[in-house]
């Protein structure tokens, strides 16, 4: 529970106008600009903010780890007596890991391989002389058991490769931790992680919070962490604090413009399943650029002629609250600004033209039953060596699957679950080694490329790294224009297909002539789509869509998709870990655990009545982004096994707070339940 | 680990043997008697007669081939044309010399050019960066054995401060070091500026690691950051750049050997190349090539004791 | 980086025969009084096989001398060469054109107990090179007889008086002990089974060989207790390392012998061997390119020599007029042609040759690279166009004999060299009609030739043998298969602390060093 | 956070791309692709090094090809009368033991190098760049026995490998090309193999077979231009390597055959005249040094502009 606002803590670090440049070859970034807030002593505080509003360079500037070609070029970060912007290196050497410390974001990259957790925390307490080796290694042991590691005292002496990802942001947390902290600083803590294990770590750190009573700055994108873990919210928008206030005021009060936008973005906050998702038009400034007037007016709803000229002010409701706008005071104030929170202040694109009348159940235009997917692990010679049985594993296992004409599928699943395998396999990219695959009722498994051919113009794919999946030397207009060459498709003006696919996916013409890095991630993702369209296909399969995109531009892509089905009657297999986007895309959703789908059925079903403990995990997982609907328990702890340790009985039996013994002996098989969902559960919930 | 070892020991093993092929095919591609070509022109009918018996020449090519393999497992290279000594005993009386400077010209270019680049990557764009930047680019420039003309000329002909040529008196430690000196010098030139460059550069790449920065975060000293951690990743494209060194290095050690007429591994194949006699330059290439074998090895073994990923990885 | 190999055909080829070394007069005996120091040298290769029947020849030759009893050694009175008796014979004398009588020193000791040397030493050691690799020294050798445990008699099956010159004073006359080669199986390569001379060997391979005094010496003491001889394959970089101070004597190349000679620096002095060889670009009178005699001449009148001798041998060598060297009867001053490019062409368009192509085939060493380069550029201003290709000793000393495969047949033009003893004979021998296919690579046969061989060596006035050996070379000249380059000499440099000894073939006899 | 090279040997301070606002830097990408590639230009004309590299490389080439206009003297001309002169106005490098012109003889030796690197690197940028995407995208036998074959290629110190089969062959250019061929096809092949490897595994080769693309189509449009790059970079740093190895066995006698003028017979000569000469190994070593350091810098320079990532050293 949030603490009472009225104590009115003491401030531990006092951020004040703090200005950050970056030099690049293309000129200074402004990355931060006049940055004040205050950090309360005993709360957690949050910045949130899209990529490039510079959240983490805030971290970054006040631990004077700042990259070589950045440079702090004003204000002051007072901690205690010290300012810690003018600071010597040994002074700051000295506050850094002692009294205030980092958990990273990424930690596979952020702990140095070659060394064990015991030899990294040792050298965190090198400035305890008069601790010994042994007693040193005693905190540590204990602190990673404090951090839920089991057995601490041995696994302190292994590598971070050893550690699955969960358990190595846990010892990222003991590392913060083991010297006793004033100030922990969290740097996007849960964003390389599952959704079940993002649950435990936010669990994890408020607990520790609450016992070591130390102070926490969480940095991140993620609303619902956000509203779920911290007391106080601070929200940036490139470069600039724009508004900050305790988390109530934010999440149910938003004064600023863009923190409205922000939050009416997130799909986990929208309630009605509409198929269309807000947006906010137009991208992040360039910073390199002189800037005037408000930062956020180029994207505003509801910007004025002044906004673009004037900076506004700084309005102030009380301690550390303050919005940056003119709608909020002085001459241009609007006293129905802000709206009462079910009015909507961003555009959803125009509206939808409908569902089309959906086809038959019964002619289903992919039908995929009991396919099975497996990958060698071990080369024959290797598993003689150590003596292994077994060389393959499930990646998919006894998936029975179907999307019929028009309709939307949503495949959802943690990292590991072998949704983008069934994906792929679906599209005869990967090989299966039993079951069916059918494409309008026509065996298409494991086809011959020569004969699969053809019906690669029915099915298309969009891949999952936007940029990524397009061939970097080829400039947009070729890649868009590529399937018609590919498929001989002659007879057809390809510079005017390439512009009409263009202009399909609302991609400007003059990009047409860019080449794949030039683009942004939204920009590449809507060349994904016009070459997944080109040959207007009947079945698009979308691998994590939005991945990689901002809240507030993903709808941009959502939007579009759905259009493009209600216009051609497309079918859609929308494979996804985010389960707030999913459900308001998808008409039917089909949950996969370790290969196998382990519940599937109408989408608003199984949002509401989840029957495999798997799916209630997943949907209770997700954090609201609202801090009256904190959660106050995890439903589930523990991390995906791996395919190379499939359990005996049901695959999710080690970690469902409702195993039987049945379970870990006996593999459930798939039910069909009255009302036409599947699951595979010995005991399903009611 | 062990699996490692078995495969990396595995392919080593394979490798020598597909050398020890190409060696022996090189006779058989070459038209003409292969005991002819091996003993050159000056054989006697005797010595043919010898060498065909040895090698089996009446035998099919493929059995002739695993015969010299056998023979050369149990250390058995054959005989030299002239002396009739055995290979074996010829390139072990030379060994020692090529490993000793080997070593010593990789040795003191490491001891120079790996904290050179340390130094020059933990202030980057200081003069000492600057100053290693210009002398390793010019160190790389000069062939070796333009350096061992040019320092045979000035320090052993005009200043006469060490000796010339050979290997110095058998026994007298000093003696051949001072021998040493010079070829090392010649042979490690190079070395200095490539050892440098890449500590220089792998060194700033993981200076930009996040792992890097969290033990800055964690207030680490930093000397232990650039030597406890850094370096300690850092090191790792080096050993490799090392191990794959020694190949070129053998190449150079055969410039130096011929200038400073060191009885070495090089030496002894050029002369034997000179003077036709192929059972010897089989034999020494064969074990040239297995030395280096031998070190690419052991520099992935390092890299394996130093870097658990690795040695449980492969 | 080249090297020229000696090699057993190639020395007999170029070497074989002897002159002698016009330094050092005589038996210095005087320099035995003193003794002590050590004398460092440069051998140019490993001594692999040290037996006299199986050796390669040239520094093996070497060590043979100093650890190995001789009957007789080469000695110099006045102009001409010969040879004297070595103090390990108290007698050696042509007793008739077939016989030659010794008697050994008393007191000659083998070492490693194998007891005194005996004139059955003798016998064995000389009967067994007649199944030797070297059997041809022994060609005209019979039989020794033992007439006393010290003495006895070398028989020969013809007349043949260059033998005590040719055999007895080179290597293949060295005298091994019975009973040691016994114990050591009838053959030895790398360590003498024993040794009877004023050094012992002791060699490191690939680094050096090493003679110190022997022990069971009681003869005259050498001048230096000590010999190293580092193996030094380069000849420049053991010039380098004598001017680095680390060898008292080595050979060195004509331009460096230039060098010293224009510019001699401090404490170094310049030892040149007798100049017993000649060297000359020899044509293949068979092959279809240069079967018409008239290209051939125009070939000889093309070559510019005294260029040759500039530019490949910075001067220092005697212009060549034939085969028979300076100093001995039958040398020729003169050529029947000169350089003279525009007759060159005029008799190439004569006999309407235009286009040729042709290969220079050379030993890969400096000095015949120069050489081979300076005949390619003079026979283009002919319009020749010639390609030089070097050969290692190996193949090279191969490539005009009939017996080792077919290049002979190809042969066209190559730069040779032959070294000589004194008499003029042994040159004219290579030349007969039987040696086509053997050493005669020209091809030629000649009737006149092959009778005036017989008449050379049975005539005994000087000016009549004079006569006939000119007449000899001029039937050469006149096949037009010739050009005659250049008597070259071996040339050492020494520090002026010690006096060379060396053999005219160029082979370096140590304990006749002596200190200045 | 990545730290560019670039960045580094231009001066600047190593870019931070996260602590930069990733959406920003994005979006100064996006800018235009017309204004990236003055940028690379630029980067690359103001890396001193680059541009250091380029004059030497285009010196290099020009010198080369225009050696019948530019050179004094015909390289092959004897002038005994003149011969070992040191330099002079008529003779500015000397000339050697035939009277011929030192620099006129080191410009047309430009020609062999030249002919021995454009022949030798692009015969092997070919051959490995199709072995090494064969090995990349065929079945793993044949990627495993291909590596094999590499792995036992490289074993092999280049300059041995030359002796053995020079000492069965006899020298020629023809041999030398061989080999230098043959030796460092691995390496492209490596590199080529290496990146068709990360290719086939990326998701754009995916998306295309998605979109029905045929093996042809992937090798040609999306594989092959992707791996093309950095071998073109590895190709400028393996020239100074080629080009020595040619001069070293020149150097040994083994390599050209005289009269025809190579930077390493110019050297062979010039070291059996070092006393008399010594201008001879001096003027014959300068365009080796530079040739190497031009390439070197020229190449470290791309690889710094197009390809910060790509391995350094080798």
């Amino acid at each position: 529970m949030p603490k009472d606002i009225l104590e009115a803590p003491e401030t531990l670090l006092d951020i004040r106008n703090l200005s950050v440049d970056f030099r690049t070859p293309r000129g200074r970034v402004k990355a931060l600009r006049d940055i004040s807030f205050p950090i309360r002593k005993g709360r957690i505080v949050g910045i949130v903010g899209e990529s490039g509003s510079g959240k983490s360079t805030v971290l970054w500037a006040l631990l004077g780890l700042l990259a070589g070609n950045g440079e702090v070029t004003g204000g002051e970060v007072r901690f205690g007596e010290r300012d810690l912007l003018h600071a010597g290196e040994p002074q700051l050497r000295a506050i850094r890991g002692e009294e205030i410390s980092v958990v990273f974001q990424d930690p596979m990259t952020s702990q140095i391989p070659v060394l064990t957790y015991g030899r990294q925390m040792r050298d965190i307490l090198y400035r305890r002389p008069n601790l010994s080796t042994a007693e040193k290694r005693r905190m540590a042991v204990e602190m990673l058991g404090k951090v839920g590691i089991p057995d601490p005292d041995k696994r302190i002496d292994q590598y971070p490769h050893h550690f699955s990802g969960g358990m190595r942001q846990r010892a990222g947390i003991a590392m913060a931790l083991l010297t006793g902290p004033q100030l922990l600083l969290a740097d996007e803590p849960t964003t390389a992680l599952d959704v079940t294990m993002e649950a435990q770590i936010i669990h994890l750190l408020q607990d520790l919070q609450k016992e070591l009573d130390a102070t926490v700055v969480v940095v991140s994108h993620n609303l619902g962490l956000i509203a779920e873990l911290c007391d106080d919210v601070v929200v940036m928008y490139a470069g600039e604090v724009v508004e900050a206030g305790a988390v109530r005021e934010i999440f149910h009060n938003a004064q600023h413009p863009y923190t409205r936008a922000l939050l009416e973005c997130d799909p986990a906050r929208i309630d009605d399943v509409s198929r269309k998702l807000p947006v906010i038009p137009g991208d992040i400034p360039d910073l390199t650029r002189p800037l005037s007037g408000c930062i956020y007016a180029p994207r505003c709803q509801k910007a004025l002629p002044v906004c673009r000229e004037t900076q506004p002010p700084d309005v102030a409701r009380g301690e550390m609250s303050l919005a940056r706008c003119h709608l909020l005071d002085g001459p241009h104030r609007d006293p129905d600004w802000p709206p009462p929170p079910d009015v909507m202040t961003v555009g959803q694109g125009e509206a939808s033209a409908g569902k089309p009348a959906r086809a038959k159940r019964d002619d289903p235009l992919l039908e995929v039953s009991d396919l099975n997917v497996q990958f060698e692990t071990v080369g024959p010679l290797r598993a003689r060596l150590k003596g292994l049985e077994k060389r393959h594993v499930d990646a998919v296992l006894d998936v029975s699957l179907s999307v019929a004409p028009g309709e939307t599928v949503g495949l959802v699943g943690e990292s590991g679950s072998g949704k983008t395998t069934l994906g792929r396999t679906v599209l005869n990219l990967v090989a299966a080694q039993s079951g069916s695959v059918r494409f309008e009722g026509r065996e298409i498994r494991n086809m011959p490329e020569g004969r699969f051919k053809p019906l690669r113009r029915d099915m298309a794919m969009m891949f999952q790294d936007p940029v990524g999946s397009l061939s970097p030397r080829k400039s947009v207009r070729a890649l868009i224009t590529e399937p018609f060459q590919i498929h001989g498709i002659t007879g057809v003006d390809l510079d005017a297909e390439a512009e009409r696919l263009a202009e399909m996916v609302r991609l400007p013409k003059p990009f047409l002539s860019r080449y794949p890095h030039e683009l942004s991630g939204g920009q590449a993702r809507r060349v994904g789509v016009a070459r997944a369209l080109a040959l207007n296909p009947k079945l698009i399969i979308a691998d994590e869509p939005t991945a990689g995109l901002d809240v507030s531009v993903q709808g941009e892509i959502l939007n579009l998709m759905a259009d493009l089905q209600a216009e051609h009657g497309l079918g859609y297999l929308i494979i996804t870990h985010n389960l707030p986007v999913v459900r308001h895309i998808a008409d039917r959703l089909a949950i996969m655990y370790l290969g196998r789908i382990v519940e599937e059925g109408r989408t608003a079903e199984v949002f509401a009545r989840p029957v495999h403990p798997y799916t209630r995990a997943l949907v209770e997982g997700v954090p609201q982004p609202d801090p009256d609907r904190r959660r106050v328990h995890v439903s589930i702890s523990g991390e995906v096994p791996s395919l190379l340790n499939r359990p005996k009985g049901c695959d999710f039996a080690g970690r469902c707070p409702l195993a039987q013994d049945r379970c870990r002996a006996e593999k459930p098989s798939h039910v069909t339940m009255p009302d036409g969902r599947r699951h595979a559960c010995h005991f399903p919930l009611a | 680990m062990l699996y490692y070892l078995v495969k990396r020991l595995g392919l080593s093993a394979m490798v020598i043997c597909l050398v020890v092929l190409v060696l022996f095919s090189l006779l058989y591609l070459i038209p003409g008697d292969p005991a002819t070509i091996a003993l050159g022109p000056r054989a006697t009918p005797e010595a043919i007669a010898r060498y065909a018996a040895k090698m089996h020449l009446d035998e099919p090519v493929w059995r002739q081939f695993l015969i010299y393999i056998g023979n050369a497992a149990t250390g058995d290279l054959g005989l030299d044309v002239f002396s009739d000594r055995p290979v074996t005993a010829i390139i072990m009386e030379r060994i020692g010399f090529t490993l000793a400077l080997v070593c010593a010209g990789m040795g003191w270019a490491m001891v120079l050019g790996i904290p050179l680049g340390c130094l020059a990557a933990v202030r980057p764009n200081s003069w000492l960066d600057r100053v290693t930047g210009v002398l390793s680019v010019g160190t790389i420039a000069v062939p070796s054995f333009l350096v061992s003309i040019w320092a045979l000329l000035i320090f052993a002909v005009h200043l006469r401060w060490l000796p010339a040529i050979g290997a110095g008196e058998p026994g007298d430690t000093a003696d051949q070091l001072s021998h040493l000196v010079l070829p090392a010098f010649a042979i490690g030139l190079s070395w200095v500026g490539y050892l440098a460059r890449m500590v220089r550069a792998s060194m700033l790449e993981v200076m930009g690691e996040n792992y890097i920065r969290s033990a800055r975060a964690f207030g680490l000293h930093p000397q232990r950051v650039v030597f406890g951690y850094a370096l300690r990743v850092a090191i790792l494209p080096t050993i490799t750049l090392i191990g794959m060194g020694f190949g070129g290095l053998i190449s150079s050690t055969v410039f130096a050997e011929i200038i400073f007429a060191r009885p070495g591994i090089g030496k002894l194949i050029f002369d034997a190349v000179m003077a036709r006699n192929f059972p010897i330059v089989q034999g020494a290439v064969l074990v040239a090539t297995g030395l280096y074998i031998l070190v690419v090895l052991l520099s992935d073994l390092l890299i394996a004791w130093f870097d658990p990923r690795v040695r449980e990885s492969l | 980086m080249k090297q020229t190999g000696t090699t057993r055909r190639g020395f007999l080829g170029t070497t074989a025969v002897l002159g002698a070394m016009g330094l050092v007069p005589g038996w210095p005996t005087a320099a035995f009084a003193q003794g002590g120091g050590t004398l460092r040298l440069r051998i140019d290769g490993d001594n692999n096989v040290l037996d006299p029947g199986y050796m390669t020849g040239g520094t093996e030759i070497e060590a043979q001398k100093q650890c190995l009893p001789f009957l007789a050694q080469y000695a110099r009175a006045g102009d001409t060469f010969t040879w004297e008796p070595t103090y390990f014979v108290t007698r050696l004398e042509q007793r008739d054109a077939t016989h030659i009588e010794f008697e050994l020193a008393e007191g000659l000791v083998w070492s490693g107990g194998h007891g005194p040397v005996q004139a059955s030493d003798v016998k064995y050691s000389y009967e067994r090179m007649k199944d030797s690799d070297w059997s041809g020294y022994f060609e005209a050798m019979d039989h020794v007889e033992v007439t006393g445990e010290r003495s006895g008699t070398i028989v020969l099956s013809k007349p043949f008086a260059p033998f005590i010159m040719i055999t007895l004073c080179h290597g293949p006359g060295a005298v091994l002990s019975e009973k040691a080669m016994t114990e050591a199986g009838g053959k030895f390569t790398t360590q003498f089974p024993a040794v009877c001379g004023p050094y012992t060997y002791e060699a490191t391979p690939g680094q050096r060989a090493v003679f110190s005094a022997n022990p069971d010496w009681n003869g005259p003491k050498p001048a230096f207790e000590r010999i190293e001889c580092n193996v030094i394959t380069e000849v420049k970089a053991a010039e380098l390392a004598f001017e680095a101070g680390e060898l008292d004597c080595t050979e060195v190349g004509a331009d460096t012998l230039a060098r010293y000679t224009k510019d001699m620096p401090e404490g170094t002095g310049i030892a040149v061997a007798g100049e017993l060889q000649y060297m000359w670009m020899g044509m293949n009178t068979e092959h279809p390119k240069l079967q018409d005699i008239r290209v051939r001449q125009a070939i000889q009148h093309a070559v510019d020599v005294d260029t040759i001798l500039q530019g490949a041998y910075s001067g220092t060598t005697a212009k060549s007029h034939g085969i028979i060297c300076p100093g001995l009867v039958g040398q020729r001053d003169s050529t029947g042609y000169g350089y003279d490019p525009a007759k060159a062409r005029a008799m190439l368009d004569e006999a309407g040759v235009s286009g040729l192509e042709l290969t220079l085939r050379t030993l890969n060493n400096q000095e015949r690279m120069l050489a081979a380069q300076i005949i390619q550029a003079n026979l283009a201003a002919v319009g020749i166009t010639v390609k030089v290709l070097p050969l290692d000793s190996g193949p090279f000393w191969e490539m005009g004999q009939e017996s080792k495969g077919d290049t002979w047949q190809d042969l066209e033009l190559w730069i040779m060299r032959f070294g000589t003893t004194p008499d003029p004979y042994e040159a004219t021998q290579w030349f007969t009609s039987d040696q086509v296919g053997v050493w005669n690579w020209e091809r030629w046969t000649d009737e006149e030739f092959d009778r005036l061989y017989q008449e050379g060596i049975d005539e005994t006035d000087l000016q009549k043998r004079h006569d006939i050996y000119v007449r000899m070379q001029e039937i050469m000249e006149n096949t037009g298969a010739y050009v005659w380059i250049n008597h070259e000499p071996e040339a050492f440099v020494h520090s002026t602390d010690v006096v060379v000894n060396a053999a005219p073939s160029g082979e370096l006899n140590y304990r006749r060093f002596e200190r200045a | 956070m990545s730290v560019n090279r670039s960045d580094l040997e231009t001066g600047l301070p190593p870019v931070d791309a996260s602590g930069l606002p990733d959406h920003l830097a994005e979006s100064e990408l996006r800018e235009s692709a017309a204004r990236e590639r003055r940028e690379k230009l630029r980067l690359f004309l103001t890396n001193w090094q680059g541009l250091t590299g380029l004059i030497l490389v285009v010196l290099f080439f020009a010198s080369a090809i225009f050696a019948p206009w530019i050179a004094p003297y015909e390289p092959n001309t004897l002038d005994v009368p003149s011969r070992l002169s040191g330099p002079t106005w008529e003779h500015l490098a000397g000339t050697d033991q035939l009277g011929r012109d030192t620099l006129s003889r080191i410009l047309y030796g430009g020609r062999v190098a030249l002919k021995i690197a454009a022949i030798g690197v692009s015969v092997a940028l070919v051959t490995g760049l199709i072995l090494g995407m064969i090995a990349g995208l065929g079945p793993r036998w044949l990627d495993s026995l291909l590596l094999l074959v590499f792995d036992t290629v490289r074993a092999f110190p280049t300059i041995v490998l030359a002796l053995a089969t020079v000492a069965l062959t006899g020298p020629s250019l023809g041999m030398v090309l061989a080999i230098v061929i043959v030796t460092s096809i691995p390496q492209y092949a490596r590199v080529a193999r290496t990146s068709t490897l990360s290719l086939k595994n990326s998701e754009f080769i995916l998306a295309e077979r998605s979109l029905g693309a045929g093996m042809t189509r992937l090798l040609m449009h999306h594989v092959m231009p992707n791996v093309v790059g950095p071998l073109m970079i590895l190709a400028a740093m393996d020239v100074p390597v080629v080009v020595t190895v040619e001069a070293g066995l020149s150097f040994l006698g083994l390599g050209v055959l005289p009269p025809t003028a190579s930077w390493g017979t110019i050297l062979n000569e010039g070291y059996l005249v070092i006393r008399d000469a010594p201008w001879m190994v001096i003027a014959g070593g300068i365009p080796l040094i530079l040739t190497t350091l031009g390439f070197t810098f020229l190449g470290e320079a791309l690889r710094d502009v197009f390809d910060p990532r790509m391995g350094k050293g080798r």
